[in-house]
């Protein structure tokens, strides 16, 4: 199974992307990094590949590389753009994670328990009628910048869409003559849950988990972009990118590496979904 | 038929319901104080203490609530906590930016995406395909801001082709309205473009392994005939639903690229209103662009009996 | 031609009240001086010079004043300007300005004597009766009587002044666009314009006020030509706009000043030890280089009033605006701080305050506090300074806001100079020597005995840290080549401007 | 343009395969889809390609039609039209003349059609594309096919969507579009299979009707003999894409050379009633009384649509005994096997079944009764988990009734034997096998809980004609063995006579006519199960058939 995903183009360029990233990110300490907070005003807004003095302001001061400058504040982008994946690929994950779990329950429920389907369905239209970027920046801006509300903000907006998915497989696979004589075999309900209904749904489930990573990473950017992300001393993709764009046209590079490597993740991780889909969509290993 | 429409206009009322209660719930946890803000920077305490009694602020949750939802059935939002005017009569001023932008960006999608996304499908797998594909995955990719300050950079301030910022009535000046709103309504569309590319593509591609597709070239008819009445043609239903659903993903791309492109839209005043913690305002765009979205899909449902006559009730 | 008369610039910020007694925000206030008239004017110089005063006298004892208004005087509605209406403004001014609320505790009695004359008859003697008429930092705006009688607690809806622009009503829309037209029956003094006060000559037609959102959306309509002045400039965009030739940079107000705020009523801070320590951490080289980059734009003043004003002086109390993290770190051990995280108030969306708390952070950190770093933005910020529960309730410890030279020149209009606890100014310092050289030195009227009052109200406020002066920075205005006429004021004024 | 039609042998073929031989893309089961096929098919005469699932009989038609799926490619041979090798033609000369000279019917009517737009625009487009007339002349033309091939109200199919016509109007329009311009030859791909016998019967008179009037040559795919014996004038046999045998109709009906055609015609049922062995009289395993299904789909605020899927049906099943439900597609007959089977609830009526009502019972109470009656379904594609192996899906219902696992998987072993295969297949998953294999799998499981009655709705239709043949002994003998009543439900009466001691005969819901089988069939009470008995094709024909019975292998 897995060696033939392996064998599928995008799905191995794009995990080793993020393999490479998960690398970079978590090791980030050990790949010429200052701390990302780090700051030395004197140094603000230095060109890439520059050696310059670094003091910091408990005085003490050192030669440094900074391999893609330094933003406004002179604290070096390299280290801030490292530490700031930490946040992003966390963002992507849990929030994946999370809206999975809860979507399928709800989702698992309505399909199978007619009798509280529409009252759950209308609650998720109604959900899903409220845009998720609106939703999410009222909740941070009301609950406050931390990591605990955006993950909520974030996760809330795309569990019907997943409950939804889930639901439509279970209403599909319920009138399937395989699940009709488990019926008959008199097997219990939880069971054919289990066995007979779910394992259909982890295909779409992950394919969806992986595009829901993707849009959750760009969601924090942009609330980040407009000023409602986190601390501001946490270093975050979007964070880095919202300080750089008041001195754009004359420092590009601050907002645009950054951007560039928020897009190249989110990238890998759709080519990844699609490549799944590719792989694992029942239309595809249905009658073979 | 007109059951199926009655059907369906009703159904939408227990949704928008339920968007009102969460709307409502959503804001009024909030920790923030607006009176502190109204009274501004060198205002002391006792003016604050002043101002939420003035604002009713004080009241209980659910008596707000209930005058909160009497009035919003009255078509009354309330008043902007800081704009001495009403929040309708505030979204009323936004909405023309806001419109023309989507309309323009909806244009753009429609021109290149279905198209772009038809011929991927007919070429399955070969370089354009995939050339496609991966170009729209990239336009899933790229966050607005980003292309948004690339297009400036790029038409704005080096070639100079486009304004960069600002938006023009179509009363004052039908050009100046259509070339101020290009690089917005490129930059927004990216996204949904990718997506409506995509869909179409897999519908698309999907209905050209139908049995219809043989039996209509076993008639020997022209291929892009094939193409348009039949592959595309049954198609249309999955496309203009996802074009529904991405009004959600258009709404979020409003916010930012108004942002970016300083529009005085809805997307603006929905950042303001939440940034200044006006909770009617926000309440009122809030329930105002879920309003929307509800009465787009809604259209989007009836189009189906245009689109496809096996839809009947 | 249309183009040439018309001006299209970016207020400091968006124009969301614009009732000028109402609130004190500052937009607000150069919306007043726009459509609004004043008693009063001051010259760049600092000299209170009559405006739509013609003559004024007062008694040997100073407690009895007579005013006279010029002649020709009308509002935008046609109607002339009586003293009556004059007497509702003052009034209604009165009950909400600081500054009035001290004047009409001084005062017995405010009459029109006749449709061009009024008198006022003070209690007590008010060494500071033109300050205070002529005021620009909480300035005393003439509306017609039926307006000024709408009580100050609730906004004013209509906005009809006797200024030398009129307020364009339909073409209002707060947080995209504000109007004003050239008011033609205005009659403009004799004098060239200085300050808030002269002739303030109108050569424009139309006046836009456009908000764009972010530094770099000003910058580019200002490059582009979609906008021809920007009333003040983001820092980051100060090498550009003085690279490019096609702009100018222009310093006219008076410089701004920074002020660290510390809330006394809670832990930490309510012990002064750890109030002073945290002052001593301060790096003001560091934090106004951070916030504002170039060297041009900022300047670093250990006083509390500004640079070069009459009571500036550099008896401080120890306090130099170098950090002195020794010597804090002992004060913290004296103290017993117990390493309870200090809460910072970072504004992420205003350009001249959203870096200081990071580097206040990292200097704290240095001198041994655990430091909270909470983002929010301007607005919310402005709402949490108000609150006086400690931090678990949603308080602060502390948070940085700035005022303009006029605002800190003396300790009357000094806001943060404040000793009246609880009921004082964000951050409610408690300190009677502090209200007690207040009142003395209202009362004086000796120029030197008035600076040395002065020089003791710094002395105290920095050895108890109510408050901390970060430094300086000049607000500078950006304007296409263009524009020219722009006028050297305590506050941004807009008349007098030409556009070719 | 058309061809004359010309009966003599010497004329020059309409259509002519020269040793045709297909790839198919590497990996596949076998290297070429169909291998050196050669056949000519003359002016007005009819070639009937015969053979079993997947033996290249469809590859071989979109060959002609220069339709070949993506993969496959001719690798030698020639297909002459008119003397001209089409497999040389352009795209463009050959889009020319699919639809003009060349024209093709489908199997599927449901889907052959496009859903969204109007049948006359669908036939319409021919016209378009291969004649220079107006909007006015087509439309007439179009008019008169579709009086033509005996559309009721052509004015109002005209403007009708496909899903709006029954499965017979749907092929109709097929069999215009194909003929409107008279081609020279015509291909139909099993164009009955998916209909009801009685339309059938109509469908096949119809192309007989038109091929003689316009004396165009047909290509006739099928895999049902008593089909080619209605209409065929020439047969070719064949079998994984080879070329078996060809000759006249009767010859390889009467007179096969293979053995393999042999087989086939071994397979193929009498329809006349199959001897049984008289049932000792006992009490009844399962008897139901008076049974109603009624669905309702209310949409509020519309007015509810009522359907009486089943309609009053009572009968009683004995050990040993086979009922037989027959009846054609939406009588009723699915509907009436799961509420039997309680899979669903009835809306009236009872099932008793030991004596115990179970119409009303719950989860709970029913699992004594899940134990008594098992279900084998219809498709074998869909009825096994495809993400089971065979085994855990045999096993799963002795777990349920709390067997040791080592014990169920011995009896799993046991019934594999018993379904005739071997016991290793239990590790293996369903895809890995034929849908004989897996009907004959879906048996065993239902077996595996030691059920007295068992209800196979259509348990063999999706097969093909020797694998069905296997079923059905393979059900016969089980029968014998283990003396359970089986409640036999199809739309072929041929199968029904094959194995059912009792039948009842359902049209709508509602039982028209019921007894034995042997009265049933020697002298039919109701005029439906007559009609029902004329139509079944080839009745009338005396297959050759060597004595031996149908063989049973060991396979997989
Ligand atoms: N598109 C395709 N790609 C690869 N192999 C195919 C394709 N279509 C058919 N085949 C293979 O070609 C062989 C013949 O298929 P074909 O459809 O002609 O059988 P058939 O006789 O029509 O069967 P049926 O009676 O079920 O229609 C089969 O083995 C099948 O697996
Ligand atoms: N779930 C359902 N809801 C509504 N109507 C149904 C449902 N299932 C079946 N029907 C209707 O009940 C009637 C009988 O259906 P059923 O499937 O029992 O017929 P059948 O004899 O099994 O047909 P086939 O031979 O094609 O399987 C049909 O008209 C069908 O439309
Ligand atoms: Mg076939
Ligand atoms: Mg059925």
């Amino acid at each position: 199974m897995l060696r033939r995903l392996w064998a599928h183009g995008p799905i191995r360029w794009s995990s080793l992307l993020l393999l490479l990233l998960l690398v970079l990110v978590v090791g980030a300490p050990w790949f010429g990094t200052l701390l990302p907070d780090a700051m030395d005003p004197a140094n603000a807004n230095l060109p890439m590949f520059t050696r310059a003095l670094f003091n910091d302001l408990s005085g003490d001061s050192y030669e440094h590389l900074f391999l893609l400058g330094t933003d406004a504040m002179g604290r070096d982008l390299w280290s801030r753009m490292l530490y700031g994946g930490r946040i992003s690929l966390t963002v992507g994950a849990v929030v994946a994670l999370f809206s999975l779990l809860l979507g399928s329950l709800v989702g698992l429920v309505s399909g199978y328990f007619r009798r509280v389907d529409m009252l759950l369905m209308r609650c998720m239209d109604g959900l899903m009628a409220i845009p998720a970027m609106i939703f999410a920046i009222s909740l941070v801006a009301i609950f406050g910048a931390r990591l605990s509300t955006l993950l909520v903000a974030i996760t809330i907006p795309e569990i019907p869409r997943v409950a939804r998915l889930v639901r439509s497989v279970v209403l599909g696979v319920r009138e399937e003559a395989y699940v009709e004589a488990a019926v008959a075999l008199a097997t219990p309900t939880l069971k054919i849950l289990r066995r007979h209904i779910l394992p259909n749904a982890i295909a779409p489930l992950i394919i969806q988990g992986t595009y829901i990573c993707a849009a959750a990473i760009l969601i924090e950017s942009s609330l980040s972009f407009l000023g409602l992300g986190l601390s501001a001393e946490e270093a975050t993709w979007g964070s880095i990118m919202a300080e750089g764009r008041s001195q754009f046209n004359q420092h590009p590079n601050v907002v645009l590496l950054p951007g560039v490597l928020l897009a190249l993740t989110v990238l890998a991780v759709n080519m990844l979904g699609d490549g799944l889909r590719d792989r694992l969509d029942p239309k595809f290993n249905k009658r073979t | 038929m007109y059951i199926f429409v009655l059907r369906r206009i009703l159904s939408t009322i227990p949704v928008l319901g339920i968007v009102a209660l969460i709307v409502f719930m959503m804001l009024h946890l909030a920790p923030g104080d607006p009176a502190a803000i109204i009274v501004g920077d060198n205002g002391s305490l006792a003016d604050i203490q002043r101002v939420r009694d003035q604002l009713g602020l004080n009241e209980s949750l659910p008596m707000q609530f209930w005058h909160w939802l009497l009035r919003l059935l009255q078509g009354d939002l309330g008043r902007s906590i800081f704009i001495p005017q009403s929040v309708v009569s505030l979204i009323g001023q936004r909405i023309g930016p806001t419109f023309s932008l989507a309309g323009l960006t909806l244009v753009f999608t429609l021109l290149l995406a279905i198209p772009l996304g038809t011929i991927a499908a007919w070429k399955r797998n070969s370089w354009l395909d995939r050339g496609l594909m991966a170009a729209s995955a990239a336009g899933f990719s790229v966050p607005a801001f980003v292309v948004g300050y690339l297009f400036i950079w790029l038409f704005g301030l080096r070639l100079q082709w486009f304004p960069v910022q600002g938006y023009i009535p179509p009363a004052q000046s039908l050009s100046g309205w259509l070339h101020g709103l290009v690089l917005p309504a490129l930059t927004l569309a990216m996204v949904y473009i990718a997506l409506i590319a995509r869909v179409t593509r897999a519908a698309v591609s999907e209905a050209l392994t139908e049995d219809y597709i043989r039996t209509a070239r076993s008639k020997g008819i022209a291929e892009w005939r094939v193409l348009l009445r039949h592959a595309l043609a049954n198609a249309a239903v999955p496309i203009v639903t996802v074009v529904g659903i991405g009004v959600a993903l258009l709404i979020t791309g409003v916010v930012v690229t108004e942002t970016v492109f300083a529009i005085p839209g809805l997307g603006r005043l929905t950042v303001d209103a939440v940034l200044s913690r006006d909770f009617p305002m926000i309440q009122g765009v809030t329930l105002f662009f879920s309003f929307v979205y509800v009465v787009v899909n809604l259209l989007v449902d009836l189009s189906y009996l245009l689109l496809d006559p096996r839809i009947r009730y | 031609g249309e183009d040439s008369s018309v001006l299209r610039m970016v207020p400091q910020a968006d124009l969301k009240i614009l009732d000028p007694v109402w609130t004190t925000a500052t937009v607000t206030r150069d919306h007043g001086f726009m459509v609004y008239d004043t008693l009063f004017g001051m010259t760049d110089k600092g000299e209170i010079k009559p405006q739509m005063i013609d003559t004024y006298s007062h008694s040997a004892d100073g407690k009895e004043w007579t005013f006279t208004l010029r002649s020709g005087l009308s509002f935008h509605d046609g109607a002339p300007v009586t003293s009556a209406d004059v007497v509702a403004s003052l009034k209604r001014w009165g009950s909400r300005a600081s500054v009035g609320q001290l004047l009409l505790s001084a005062t017995k009695s405010i009459d029109a004597v006749n449709d061009k004359t009024f008198k006022i008859e003070l209690a007590k003697p008010f060494g500071f009766m033109l300050d205070a008429l002529g005021n620009p930092n909480n300035p005393l705006f003439i509306m017609p009587k039926r307006i000024a009688e709408t009580p100050g607690t609730t906004q004013i809806t209509e906005v009809i002044g006797s200024g030398p622009y009129m307020f364009k009503k339909d073409e209002y829309s707060p947080g995209s666009k504000v109007v004003y037209l050239r008011n033609p029956k205005y009659q403009p003094r004799k004098e060239p314009a200085s300050g808030t006060a002269g002739g303030k000559k109108v050569y424009l037609e139309r006046v836009e006020w456009v908000m764009l959102p972010d530094a770099q959306t000003q910058a580019n309509a200002l490059v582009s030509n979609a906008v021809d002045l920007i009333e003040r400039i983001p820092p980051e965009q100060y090498p550009a706009f003085k690279k490019d030739p096609n702009l100018v940079l222009d310093k006219q107000v008076g410089q701004g000043s920074i002020v660290m705020a510390f809330n006394h009523l809670t832990a930490p801070f309510n012990n002064p030890k750890i109030a002073r320590a945290a002052m001593l951490a301060v790096n003001q080289q560091a934090l106004m280089r951070a916030q504002f980059i170039a060297p041009e734009m900022y300047s670093v003043n250990p006083s509390i009033y500004a640079n070069g004003t009459a009571y500036w002086s550099d008896r401080s109390a120890g306090f130099t605006g170098k950090p002195q993290f020794a010597e804090a770190k002992k004060l913290l051990k004296e103290a017993g701080y117990d390493g309870k995280p200090v809460v910072l108030m970072a504004p992420t969306d205003h350009s001249t305050h959203n870096k200081y708390p990071l580097v206040m952070a990292a200097l704290l950190r240095q001198a041994g506090f655990n430091v909270d770093v909470q983002t929010m933005d301007w607005q919310t910020e402005i709402a949490r300074r108000a609150k006086k529960d400690p931090v678990e309730q949603g308080g602060w410890n502390i948070f940085t806001t700035g005022f303009f030279a006029v605002d800190m020149m003396n300790p009357i209009v000094m806001a943060p100079l404040t000793g009246t606890g609880d009921k004082g100014w964000f951050g409610w310092p408690s300190s009677d020597k502090v209200e007690a050289l207040k009142m003395s030195f209202i009362e004086e009227m000796d120029p030197a005995k008035k600076k040395q009052i002065a020089t003791a109200l710094q002395e105290e406020a920095l050895s108890k840290a109510l408050f901390v002066p970060l430094g300086e920075y000049v607000p500078y205005t950006a304007m296409r080549k263009n524009i020219s006429g722009l006028i050297k004021a305590p506050v941004n004024v807009f008349w007098g401007l030409r556009k070719n | 343009m058309s061809a004359i039609p010309s009966p003599n042998e010497t004329a020059v073929p309409v259509l002519s395969v020269r040793d045709l031989s297909i790839a198919l893309p590497p990996g596949a089961d076998r290297p070429h889809a169909v291998a050196n096929i050669s056949f000519d098919v003359h002016a007005g005469r009819i070639l009937c390609l015969l053979g079993e699932s997947g033996s290249g009989k469809s590859i071989l038609a979109s060959t002609v039609m220069g339709l070949l799926p993506e993969g496959l490619r001719p690798v030698g041979g020639q297909v002459l039209l008119h003397d001209q090798d089409v497999l040389r033609y352009s795209p463009e000369a050959m889009r020319a003349i699919r639809g003009s000279q060349v024209a093709m019917v489908f199997q599927e009517p449901m889907t052959a059609l496009n859903p969204v737009m109007s049948c006359g625009a669908q036939v319409d487009e021919v016209l378009r594309q291969h004649t220079a007339l107006d909007r006015a002349g087509r439309r007439a033309r179009v008019l008169e096919i579709f009086q033509h091939v005996r559309l009721p109200e052509p004015q109002r199919i005209y403007d009708s969507f496909p899903h709006q016509l029954s499965g017979g109007q749907r092929q109709r329009i097929v069999i215009a579009m194909a003929l409107i311009l008279k081609p020279a030859l015509l291909i139909c791909d099993e164009p009955t299979t998916a209909l009801d016998v009685t339309t059938q019967a109509e469908i096949l008179k119809l192309i007989r009707d038109l091929q003689a009037e316009n004396g165009t040559a047909v290509l006739f795919i099928t895999h049902d003999f008593g089909v080619v014996a209605e209409i065929a004038d020439e047969v070719v046999v064949l079998q994984l894409g080879q070329m078996i045998e060809h000759g006249s109709k009767e010859q390889v009906l009467t007179a096969p050379r293979e053995d393999y055609t042999r087989s086939l015609l071994d397979a193929v049922l009498e329809l006349e009633p199959a001897q049984r062995p008289e049932l000792p009289h006992s009490y009844p395993l399962l008897e139901v009384q008076h049974l109603f299904k009624t669905y309702e789909t209310r949409r509020w605020p519309a007015k509810p649509r009522i359907v009486n899927a089943v309609d009053d049906i009572s009968l009683r099943l004995h050990a040993g005994e086979t009922i037989g439900i027959v009846g054609e597609s939406g009588s009723g007959k699915s509907t009436f096997a799961r509420c039997v089977a309680r899979l669903i609830e009835p809306s009236a009526g009872d099932i008793f079944s030991d004596g115990r009502s179970v119409a009303r019972a719950s989860v709970r109470d029913l699992r004594p009764f899940r134990q008594v009656v098992q279900v084998v379904f219809q498709d074998p594609y869909r009825s096994l988990n495809p993400r089971q192996t065979v085994g855990e899906s045999i096993i799963e219902g002795p777990l349920n009734f709390g067997v040791p696992r080592a014990q169920a998987w011995a009896a799993a072993e046991e019934l594999m034997r018993l379904v005739r295969m071997k016991p290793e297949a239990l590790r293996r998953y369903p895809s890995e096998f034929s849908g004989g294999q897996r009907q004959r799998i879906s048996i065993a499981r239902a077996l595996a809980c030691k059920p007295k009655v068992l209800i196979a709705d259509e348990a063999v239709s999706a097969l093909d004609v020797s694998v069905q043949a296997q079923i059905l002994q393979l059900l016969d003998d089980i029968q014998r063995e283990l003396r359970i009543g089986i409640l036999f439900i199809t739309h072929d009466l041929r199968v029904a006579s094959r194995i059912c001691d009792r039948i009842v005969v359902l049209h709508q819901g509602k039982v028209v006519e019921e007894g034995p089988a042997r009265n049933l069939f020697t002298a039919p009470q109701s005029d439906y199960t007559r009609l029902l008995m004329a139509a079944a094709p080839g009745r009338a024909y005396r297959f050759a058939r060597s004595s031996a019975a149908p063989s049973v292998l060991v396979d997989a």
